[in-house]
């Protein structure tokens, strides 16, 4: 098994504030880092996901990754080509090797388009004109599990799950190594939740494709993951298989998110562990340990220095003074 | 804040450059040169020669140009060729009649048009709803020209209630505001129609949103829901289409100054370019679009202090 | 088209609006059918008469039938308005799709460009054009384009603006989709329907500044019949007879019905939401 | 005895009353620097149009007829036009005058005329200066060939002076002396102002004084307590610039001005149906209109099209058309009752086809030909041009109207300012003029191609003859020398003559107006009835 | 939550049905709905998308749109028939004894009137000085854990976050003490460690107030929770209710029973194949007769193809609407 993708040190910033403004109010760095050393990999016909909340990075990395946005720092490496170096050509032969699946699912499809041309798009940007365009479409719908005639229909018509696999058998359209899928059952009734992730996990059984992962649902993951990594602020706080990461999260914040998780039990007994006050703004990053303002587990050294990197065994590491501290409480 | 002003006043000055030496350019590339026109048929050629060599025409158009704004700097928008009075007497002079005229044609376009769209949009596809719009949509085609004469026909030579001509005495406000009353009708009148056509549409569209089903789920009044939940969203628009209408005004103010023989800025554009009478053609077009700015600007004040979203933005 | 039509009927002021515009463009058309009269030909026996059996809307002062000149004057205002807001449409749309989507410095330099043209009232822009090239339908043409084009290209900007932040263009630029295709197949689609509404709404406007225009004498070159200068007519005939501006305002006041009524009428089916960021 | 008519002053009551009723009708605040209030009661005040605003308040620089009407009410004159029908002049600061020779005329001035501010009385000192202050190169008036051939004035005594001309200039008695360049002004108030004066004037010795002057709004003129003539007829006269015709009537009908000229169009509903308490008079005007073509154009070089095209032009229609049947054809330049005026044209005014045929055969364009008719965009200009290129298209000749905007119209036969003047063909032509012929015939000389001949007519008889008339002091010759002179036009085949206009004016029976011959008011001269 | 249990029911709906007239015929969002929420308890409303979940609360708060009818049913809520009482009536209850939070926090508030000057507007029946007001809201404010509330009052909506947004909603429904909280998706728009917090703060209210809470959510988890009771929406149609226990764990209608199945919070191990709900939510315009539910439940016998199933009880306190429920 060999890395499709690698990313190491990655760094995103945006302008937070204009220079003139920066100036005037002494600011010296306008920027702000969305994302901030960030490591992982991508294996061939894995799953990796990305958990995190709203605003923590998640889709700036996503982003980053297929060369949409610049990476500031560190370097994207994409089955042995550096992505950050790429001229226009490389970036477009990279492009027909990632696909995306959107968040939004009838939203991420062009509105004025109908279904068949939106499905067999790939190809005509691509220069494979002469496909048989129709047929291909017809293929494509099939194999997400949709009738042909749907073509002819236009993204408004269509529900929020039939939309959702036309995104798929876009994404498919051209074969790709990796498709990066952005919160793939959001906005999706829970029935049909369970109708995309069986497809998504048919077809990487059948077709091999690499998946990257991005939910805020830790309800999805255990099912559709090989290996899942836990954002907070734009950066990774603990990152492992997601078997290890389920059944032994030492990171304060990935036990309150698993913990925030309920139950369709009314009889579960869940011993919460509860977040105090609200995500800080990227603006101004909290001291020593990021996640310290909220950490129901901190203790007098988090807010000065910045925690270590744990090694936690089986590839499963975190960034924290005091991993599983909770169960010593 | 301040940033925001800071840059705003830059781009205004850029945009009333810009304009300035635009329309400049273009009227110095028609046929007709001022000094014969000023001097009339008995000129001979050495007093046109004489004449443009003192208003500059002499020279060439970029170095005319330069030379207009470094005065400006100082002060001095020139003279005015017809009459031998500083550009800024004449400007001034009349900028006053036309502003008074703008302002209170648009305080009765919106203290008719606004309640007449919220009624229509309250009211939405009654049979008064509908009237209002025929009546409304009606009155934003009716010319300018045409209204000012035919109330100058109605009201001043049939009723004899208001004065025909004229802006009215100096310093006798109520014979300034009989006069104002019909030119400002006249201009009002299509502002009437548009701004209840457009507050009807954004009322529907604001007593759509949820915050106005949140203020009815409690039980709050239908006015207190209307006027002072719903209203203060619904004008928004308005304020930045009056704002940017000043152009608009602007020309109407002109017809209407011609029909009611009323001084104004309108009028004394259309006569200085008519006469490239180019001292006040910059004069005023300086003017104007400052006027423009300052009127876009405002609207951006009105809406920052309306809606305090806009007001962090800033 | 069909379901937009039949949706529009159960509007009544949106059918009203419908029936108008029909009309009026149809008379316009088949003016050369229906006029009873030459709209050129003088008859100085018969001017400035009342309406009458053999003069619908009675004549002007060269005699000639106002009936047939109001017919023939649609084709004019409806030649102004087409062929303006059509052309003011797609260089509004050009510009504002490319300061929507193109680079910031672009998108100041288009929107400074706007701006000046809005700074001017366009009556002193309308008499510098007319000074420059003499008055014609030419002139009255080119005089809209330029002033309209700001108002489409701010709407087509905030709109590109705001599809540009929509999911599927970054759908789309993930899969390599050049610009020029974004543009050209993915905006410019959703830009139009909304946009051709406005544009609708506008036609009356434009057809009011033409007949300003006249009033200022920078209409349309004599003999062409065009409402504009019939009202112009009528402006000075008004101490003779009042017909000549009745049949000027008549049409104005139909057509502008028609094309607001129709044009809010498609609004409210497609997007309530349109009018706001003008 | 009040000459705010009765009925105007209900109407203000009344509009204040109905104003109060309604409350401030949104309107808040008035400008603040206003002090003076003139509405009290019991003033006379005169309220009069005018077509345009004033200009100039000093006789050098004054802009035409707008500008004397102002002027010859606060400046004195040695003569001055006499009201009436028939053009002749009454004395005025001058106490005697008299043309001595041809070129001397001299003038006795009366006594104790004073100049306001103090600059003391008029002698013939101030005659000087004000008359030679016009020709002197170095102020650059625009007025100064009005003058003629006017050399100097020499001041005989305190009160007498004899003006001297280089050659002979009848003209000066029409269009000099009671005219413009006629005013007198106070020498000693001019030399203290710098020489020349704006809107504004140091010192008067009118009948009423400039009290204020509210740009595109008004004048106002004040009575003069030391007017020589004793009491002016009116408190104050209110001069309103109002250019639209339409609206100069309304304001009549509503009673804010007490006279104004009103449209030709406007004359048959106002003698069928006249406003109460008020007359109506038709004054024959002194403009003249015609279609010239230009004789250098290509087209237009072959006199048989141009012969052509005058035949095809019906001037009945259009007096019918654009004048309301109001005013009539003109014979050529000069309008009746001033020396010169021709009874009958060569060519007849009504058209003939078969002949502009014959013609047109004759310039071998019996196929018919396009021509260019350009034409200010006035109202009554562009009826007109559409009759005219209805009836040429009779004959074959195809016609395309260009209007063109005032600047642009005024400058289209100007060859220092591009080649547009070559592409003139038919031009729709409209000069004003002063009560003298010589005033007509200047423009149509070789000298002028270029300038204000835009037909570019040259014919070195009509120049000599144009010469000569000027300076002509035999009446009966004049009048025979200007007739012939009308007729080489004619013949000429570059202009068709249309019509000298009609003058209608209208004023309250509360005044009683004095106007020129040709219609214009002489506001001096009106006195409350 | 039986007919004799019935004066103890803050709301009970009867019968309820609502229509829409629509282009595409009559859309019949509401059919014969019954509905209890019993005093002092939390009744969770749970279904997809297009049950017809916001129709009920609009009929209950009588904010319907334009072209709704509602042919049959009533709505009683302490005594008086919502769907009959006067307009005036009816405002009258809205705000002061039943009150609403909605789904989206950031569109709810007025976003150009102040926090404050919103609160202070609801009080307005309250005789009370507007200081007195002014300090209820601060109080208010101060029990859903605004930090700092006195200062914040003067601030905008577009000031706080979502989560506060929330808060504030819950606040200014909870003002005035209402017997019946209506809560419409409060927390869908938060995020998970928020949505925990907001939960917990409605619970504790509604234990200190001593409110109802009609508590509507797509959540499974969320309403096994927080909720005594739930009602089972599906296709415009009540199919089930009883307490949270019971439904959860003896599920009697198979839609419920699926539902609860294919929720992936519930399956613990991790499977590469999901369980599903095959097909699709009816047509409202033009139903199918019989079960609603038919095409898509692997039970379904003939006679769900042609008879509505009836509304029963097929255990204590726990009502069905199947053909295979037991009585």
């Amino acid at each position: 098994m060999s890395a499709v993708l690698q990313v190491k040190n990655l760094r995103v910033r945006f302008r937070g504030l204009s220079a003139v403004k920066a100036k005037l109010k002494g600011i010296k760095d306008p920027f702000i880092d969305a994302v901030r050393d960030v490591s992982f990999s991508i294996e061939e016909g894995q799953t990796f996901t990305l958990v995190g909340e709203s605003g923590s990075g998640k889709s700036t990395l996503a982003l980053a990754v297929s060369g949409l946005l610049p990476a500031a720092e560190g370097s994207i490496n994409f089955l042995g080509d550096e992505v950050t170096l790429m001229n226009a050509e490389e970036m477009q032969s990279y492009r027909r090797q990632i696909s995306f699946i959107w968040q939004n699912p009838v939203g991420s499809l062009s509105p004025r388009q109908s279904v068949g041309a939106l499905i067999s798009e790939p190809y005509v940007v691509h220069g494979m004109k002469d496909k048989d365009l129709k047929a291909e479409a017809r293929r494509l719908l099939t194999m997400v599990g949709l009738p042909a005639h749907f073509a002819e229909r236009y993204p408004h018509q269509l529900s929020g799950g039939q939309a959702r696999r036309v995104g798929v058998a876009r994404a498919l359209a051209l074969s790709p190594r990796l498709i990066i899928a952005d919160e793939p059952t959001a906005g999706l009734d829970v029935s049909v939740q369970g109708e995309i992730l069986n497809l998504l996990n048919r077809l990487q059984d059948e077709l091999g494709v690499s998946m990257f992962v991005i939910t805020h649902n830790l309800n999805i993951v255990r099912h559709i993951s090989d290996r899942t990594a836990i954002m907070y602020l734009g950066r990774f706080v603990e990152q492992g298989p997601t078997n290890s990461i389920f059944a032994q999260p030492r990171h304060p914040y990935t036990l309150a998110l698993l913990s925030a998780n309920p139950e369709p039990n009314p009889d579960a007994n869940i011993e919460r562990t509860e977040l105090k006050g609200e995500v800080p703004s990227l603006m101004n990053r909290p001291t020593g340990c990021e996640f310290h303002t909220r950490c129901p587990f901190v203790s007098t050294d988090c807010n000065s220095t910045f925690p270590p990197v744990v090694d936690a065994g089986e590839s499963h590491t975190l960034t924290c003074h005091y991993p599983g501290k909770h169960e010593q409480t | 804040m301040g940033l925001y002003f800071l840059k705003r006043v830059a781009l205004s000055i850029l945009i009333v450059m810009l304009a300035v030496t635009l329309l400049f350019c273009m009227i110095h590339m028609v046929p007709g040169d001022p000094a014969r026109i000023l001097l009339g048929p008995r000129a001979t050629p050495e007093l046109i020669a004489s004449l443009s060599a003192q208003m500059g025409l002499d020279q060439s158009l970029p170095i005319q140009i330069v030379k207009f704004f470094g005065n400006i700097l100082r002060g001095d928008l020139g003279m005015d060729v017809i009459t031998n009075r500083p550009v800024a007497a004449t400007v001034f002079g009349q900028l006053p009649y036309t502003l008074w005229l703008i302002f209170t044609a648009i305080i009765f376009a919106m203290l008719i048009g606004i309640p007449l769209g919220c009624y229509s949009a309250l009211h939405r596809n009654t049979l008064i709803d509908r009237i209002t719009g025929v009546i409304s949509v009606a009155c934003i085609t009716a010319p300018s020209f045409v209204v000012a004469l035919y109330s100058l026909l109605i009201f001043a030579v049939t009723l004899h209630w208001f004065p025909a001509v004229g802006a009215g005495d100096k310093g006798d406000f109520w014979d300034q505001v009989s006069h104002l009353v019909l030119p400002a009708f006249a201009i009002g009148l299509s502002w009437v129609g548009y701004l209840s056509r457009l507050v009807r549409a954004s009322m529907l569209e604001v007593m759509s949103e949820n915050h106005i089903r949140t203020a009815r789920a409690y039980g709050l009044s239908e006015n207190t829901v209307v006027y002072r939940y719903a209203l203060k969203l619904a004008v928004l628009p308005t304020v930045t289409v009056i704002g940017v209408g000043m152009g608009f005004l602007l020309s109407a103010a002109l017809f209407t100054e011609i029909v009611f023989a009323r001084p104004g800025i309108g009028k004394l554009i259309f006569d200085s370019i008519t006469t490239r009478n180019y001292p006040v053609v910059m004069g005023s077009v300086l003017v104007s679009t400052i006027l423009f700015v300052v009127s876009t600007t405002l609207s951006d004040l009105i809406n920052a202090w309306l809606d305090p979203r806009i007001r962090a933005s800033l | 088209m069909m379901d937009a039509l039949h949706r529009i009927s159960r509007d009544p002021l949106g059918l009203l609006g419908l029936i108008l515009v029909v009309l009026i463009i149809a008379s316009a058309l088949l003016a050369g059918l229906i006029a009873p009269y030459d709209p050129i030909k003088l008859n100085i026996i018969d001017r400035l008469q009342g309406p009458s059996v053999d003069h619908l809307l009675g004549t002007d002062q060269l005699g000639r039938d106002l009936f047939s000149r109001v017919l023939y004057g649609g084709q004019v205002a409806l030649k102004v308005a087409f062929i303006s807001i059509a052309a003011a449409l797609g260089i509004g749309v050009f510009l504002g799709m490319l300061a929507g989507f193109g680079p910031k410095w672009l998108d100041n330099i288009i929107m400074l460009f706007f701006d000046t043209i809005r700074s001017f009232p366009t009556v002193m822009f309308a008499l510098a054009t007319v000074a420059l090239v003499g008055p014609s339908l030419g002139t009255v043409i080119a005089v809209i384009i330029v002033t309209s084009i700001p108002t489409y290209g701010r709407v087509v900007r905030t709109q590109t603006l705001t599809i540009k932040s929509n999911e599927f263009v970054m759908a789309e630029r993930a899969m390599g989709v050049s610009t020029t295709r974004i543009l050209r197949v993915h905006i410019l689609p959703n830009v139009i329907g909304p946009l051709i509404i406005l544009a609708s709404m506008d036609i009356p406007t434009v057809i009011a500044l033409e007949a300003g225009l006249s009033f200022l004498g920078m209409g349309v070159k004599p003999p062409t019949p065009s409402w504009g200068s019939i009202l112009n007519d009528g402006y000075t005939l008004i101490r003779n007879t009042p017909w000549p501006i009745i049949a000027g305002s008549i049409p104005l006041v139909l057509i502008t019905l028609g094309f607001t009524f129709l044009g809010e009428s498609l609004r409210d089916l497609i997007d309530p939401k349109l009018r706001k960021n003008v | 005895m009040k000459v705010r008519p009765t009925v105007q002053t209900g109407v203000n009551q009344k509009r204040r009353q109905i104003l109060k009723a309604t409350g401030a009708i949104g309107v808040a605040a008035t400008t603040g620097a206003f002090s003076e209030v003139i509405y009290a009661q019991g003033k006379k005040i005169l309220k009069i149009r005018a077509y345009g605003d004033l200009r100039s308040l000093d006789p050098a620089f004054s802009q035409g007829v707008i500008d004397e009407e102002i002027q010859s009410c606060i400046y004195s004159k040695l003569i001055q036009y006499k009201p009436g029908r028939e053009w002749g002049y009454d004395l005025d600061a001058a106490e005697s005058i008299e043309q001595v020779d041809a070129t001397h005329i001299k003038f006795k001035l009366k006594a104790g005329i004073m100049f306001t501010g103090g600059h003391g009385e008029m002698t013939a000192e101030d005659v000087k200066y004000s008359f030679e202050r016009i020709i002197n190169k170095d102020l650059e008036s625009t007025n100064a060939p009005d003058w003629g051939t006017l050399r100097e004035v020499i001041v005989d005594s305190k009160y007498e002076g004899t003006i001297v001309f280089d050659d002979a200039y009848p003209p000066a008695w029409n269009i000099a002396m009671p005219y413009i360049v006629g005013n007198i002004i106070s020498k000693n108030a001019w030399q203290a102002a710098g020489g020349k004066v704006d809107t504004t004037t140091p010192s008067v010795s009118g009948p009423y004084t400039h009290k204020e002057w509210q740009p595109k709004q008004k004048t106002i003129l004040a009575r003069n307590p030391d007017w020589h003539g004793g009491d002016a007829p009116f408190d104050e006269i209110h001069i309103f610039p109002i250019d639209d015709e339409n609206t100069a009537q309304i304001a009549f009908e509503s009673g804010d001005i007490d006279c104004t000229r009103v449209s030709l169009g406007s004359v048959g509903n106002l003698k069928a149906s006249p406003p109460e308490n008020s007359t109506l008079e038709e004054y024959p005007s002194l403009f003249y209109v015609w279609v010239g073509m230009n004789v250098e154009n290509e087209k237009m070089a072959d006199i048989n099209l141009r012969k052509a095209v005058q035949h095809c032009i019906d001037v009945p229609s259009i007096m019918q058309a654009s004048y309301f049947g109001a005013a009539s054809p003109s014979t050529g330049i000069i309008a009746p009752g001033l020396i010169g005026n021709r009874a009958k044209s060569n060519v007849p005014p009504e058209m003939n086809i078969a002949k502009a045929k014959e013609y047109l055969a004759a310039a071998g364009m019996s196929d018919g030909v396009s021509l260019t008719l350009d034409v200010l965009n006035k109202a009554a200009n562009v009826t007109t041009a559409q009759v005219i290129q209805a009836t040429c298209a009779e004959a074959g000749i195809t016609l395309e109207v260009n209007l063109h905007e005032s600047g642009a119209f005024w400058s289209l036969g100007d060859s220092s300012a591009g080649e547009r003047y070559k592409d003139i063909q038919l031009i729709l032509n409209r000069y004003s003029m002063a009560p003298d012929p010589s005033y007509a015939t200047a423009w149509f000389v070789t000298s002028q191609k270029g300038i204000w001949n835009w037909e570019r007519y040259s014919d070195p008889e009509f120049d000599r003859l144009e010469a000569a008339a000027k300076a002509e002091t035999d009446n009966s010759k004049r009048d025979e020398m200007y007739q012939t002179m009308q007729s080489m036009m004619e013949d000429s085949g570059a202009y068709r003559f249309l019509t000298h206009e009609a003058t209608p004016v209208i004023f309250r029976n509360t005044i009683k107006p004095a106007f020129r011959p040709d219609g214009l008011p002489l506001i001096r001269g009106f006195t409350s009835a | 939550m039986s007919a004799e249990q019935k004066i103890d029911n803050v709301l009970s709906i009867r019968d309820l049905s609502v229509h829409y007239s629509t282009n595409r015929g009559e859309l019949n969002a509401l059919r014969h709905v019954n509905l209890d929420v019993p005093k002092g308890s939390i009744v969770g409303v749970v279904g997809e998308s297009g049950c017809g979940k916001s129709t009920l609360i609009s009929s209950i708060i009588r904010l319907l749109a334009e072209n709704a009818i509602v042919p049959n049913g009533s709505i009683n809520f302490e005594g008086s028939n919502l769907l009959t009482i006067s307009e005036d009536e009816m405002r009258a209850i809205r705000g002061q004894r039943m009150s609403i939070v909605f789904q989206d926090p950031m569109s709810t508030l007025n976003p150009v009137i102040s926090i404050g000057r919103q609160m202070i507007d609801i009080q307005y029946r309250d005789k009370k000085t507007k200081q007195q007001k002014r300090q209820r809201s601060i109080e208010m404010l101060a029990s859903v854990g605004i930090p700092d509330p006195e200062s914040r009052l003067d601030q905008y909506p577009h000031e706080f976050s979502g989560g506060m947004q929330q808060r504030i909603s819950i606040a200014m429904a909870l003002q005035a003490q209402p017997s019946l909280l209506i809560a419409d998706e409060p927390t869908t728009a938060l995020d998970a460690t928020l949505e925990v917090q907001i939960i917990h703060l409605l619970k504790d209210l509604q234990r200190d107030m001593g409110c109802s809470i009609l508590f509507i959510s797509h959540h499974l988890g969320v309403i096994a929770e927080l909720c005594d009771y739930v009602v089972v929406m599906y296709a415009g149609e009540v199919v089930e209710q009883g307490t949270a226990r019971d439904v959860f764990h003896l599920p009697a209608h198979p839609y419920t029973e699926k539902l609860l199945k294919c929720d992936p919070a519930s399956i613990a191990e991790k499977s590469r194949s999901l369980p599903t709900i095959p097909g699709e939510i009816p047509d409202l315009t033009s139903l199918p007769s019989g079960c609603v539910f038919k095409n898509r439940c692997d039970k379904a016998m003939p006679k769900c193809d042609s008879v509505v199933p009836e509304w029963r009880e097929s255990a204590q306190g726990h009502f069905v609407s199947c053909h295979w429920a037991k009585p």
